[in-house]
């Protein structure tokens, strides 16, 4: 079985605040899916619950698809849904 | 570069100017930075801190904005509207940080030859913004407790 | 009276502001004039000179208004919006006289709860306007010609 | 056969300029209605004919409609389609 992954995760406004930190890394098993990592995220971060269904995330500026596999030193910006505006 | 940018008002670099600040909104600057002779209509859009919502009142808001993706999103709506309608010019100002009652939040101006144009492109703009782009609000209620926005969906 | 009409922005006294000029229009000002902590949402039009129209190029406009009743349908026109849409706030100013490019023909600005019904007042407003409020534009062409336009229908 | 009915006239805009005043005394059979003067109207003054079946009649402010009648002492505004905006 392969070495797990590392990322670095970004999180803003009500998933930050849950966390309790914008920044940290975190691992994942090889060719997890984004929807595999918000799954893992939840698990290891409970309080975070309330935004599972919801929880946004991008690369790059680009926001993924629950399909989009997660690469070895990705950094993954997580949050809820905006309400910017 | 020693040459004013507001000196080529058609130049096609300027069309679109974007920033996310800390700072009150100058939406005449934000105005007067989309008023082009090939345009005959701007329409300007701004969203302010409104006090009642429902039974609740706000005391201040509070925006956080994951500002180098909001900046790339912002211009890739931009774009997408552009595509759609002879939009000439864009100008959009995101403020973060405290807001008061009655402050602006968001400012945005588009130029168009004609107006329903414009209108249409402002309005798409808004609605995906509130969409896709990565800011997000806390409301302060005045009974003190406190709320991220959550859009209605 | 020498209390400042300004002072009190939610008095429904103040709700709508009307003029015709034939100085420049402050379009800050209009803006200023609809801002209400009532309102979360300002929509400004503007309505400039354009250069271009198909294949003719304008070289400046010159407006004329029967002011007496352009203010009395103005006026009609905007209590008709407020009984459609929730409009706290209106200020309208059209321009006469002469404009060159690029100049401010009219300006409106509305403050309404949310920016759906804003956009969709601002809408009708000047489509109405277009209709029925007694104000003429003759085109000067920059081949010397001059013309007083008549709508398309 | 009663006296006719004297009006003023006010006229805007390319009217205006056809007519080449833009305000003056107008006579009407009693019982005219907004049709007959704007009939009327053009056949007076024949260089505003261009404008005939689009010309605009308002009285205190108010459009009026071609079956309106029109009263002695009446200030009538005429004018083309508006264009403003």
């Amino acid at each position: 079985m392969s070495d797990p992954i590392q990322i670095t995760v970004l999180c803003f406004a009500g998933l930050k605040e849950k966390i309790g930190t914008s920044k940290f890394s975190f691992s994942l098993p090889v060719n997890s899916s984004c929807a595999n990592f918000k799954q893992r995220l939840v698990t290891a971060h409970p309080e975070a619950k309330v935004y599972s269904s919801h929880l946004l995330v991008a690369r790059n500026g680009s926001y993924l698809n629950d399909s989009d596999i997660i690469n070895n030193q990705d950094e993954l910006a997580c949050f809820p849904p905006v309400s910017g505006g | 570069m020693p040459s004013n940018t507001n000196s080529s008002p058609e130049n096609g670099a300027n069309a679109i100017q974007l920033s996310i600040t800390e700072q009150p909104i100058d939406y005449n600057a934000l105005t007067e930075s989309v008023r082009s002779n090939l345009c005959g209509a701007v329409v300007l859009f701004l969203g302010t801190v409104r006090e009642v919502t429902g039974d609740k009142k706000t005391s201040s808001l509070e925006y956080e904005a994951y500002e180098e993706m909001a900046l790339i999103e912002l211009r890739r709506l931009i774009e997408t509207a552009m595509q759609k309608w002879p939009v000439k010019k864009v100008s959009i100002t995101h403020r973060v940080g405290y807001l008061d009652l009655g402050e602006i939040a968001i400012g945005i101006a588009i130029s168009t030859p004609h107006r329903k144009e414009g209108f249409e492109a402002a309005q798409y703009l808004m609605s995906q913004i509130k969409e896709t782009v990565p800011i997000w609000k806390k409301e302060n209620w005045t009974d003190g407790s406190t709320d991220w926005v959550h859009p209605e969906k």
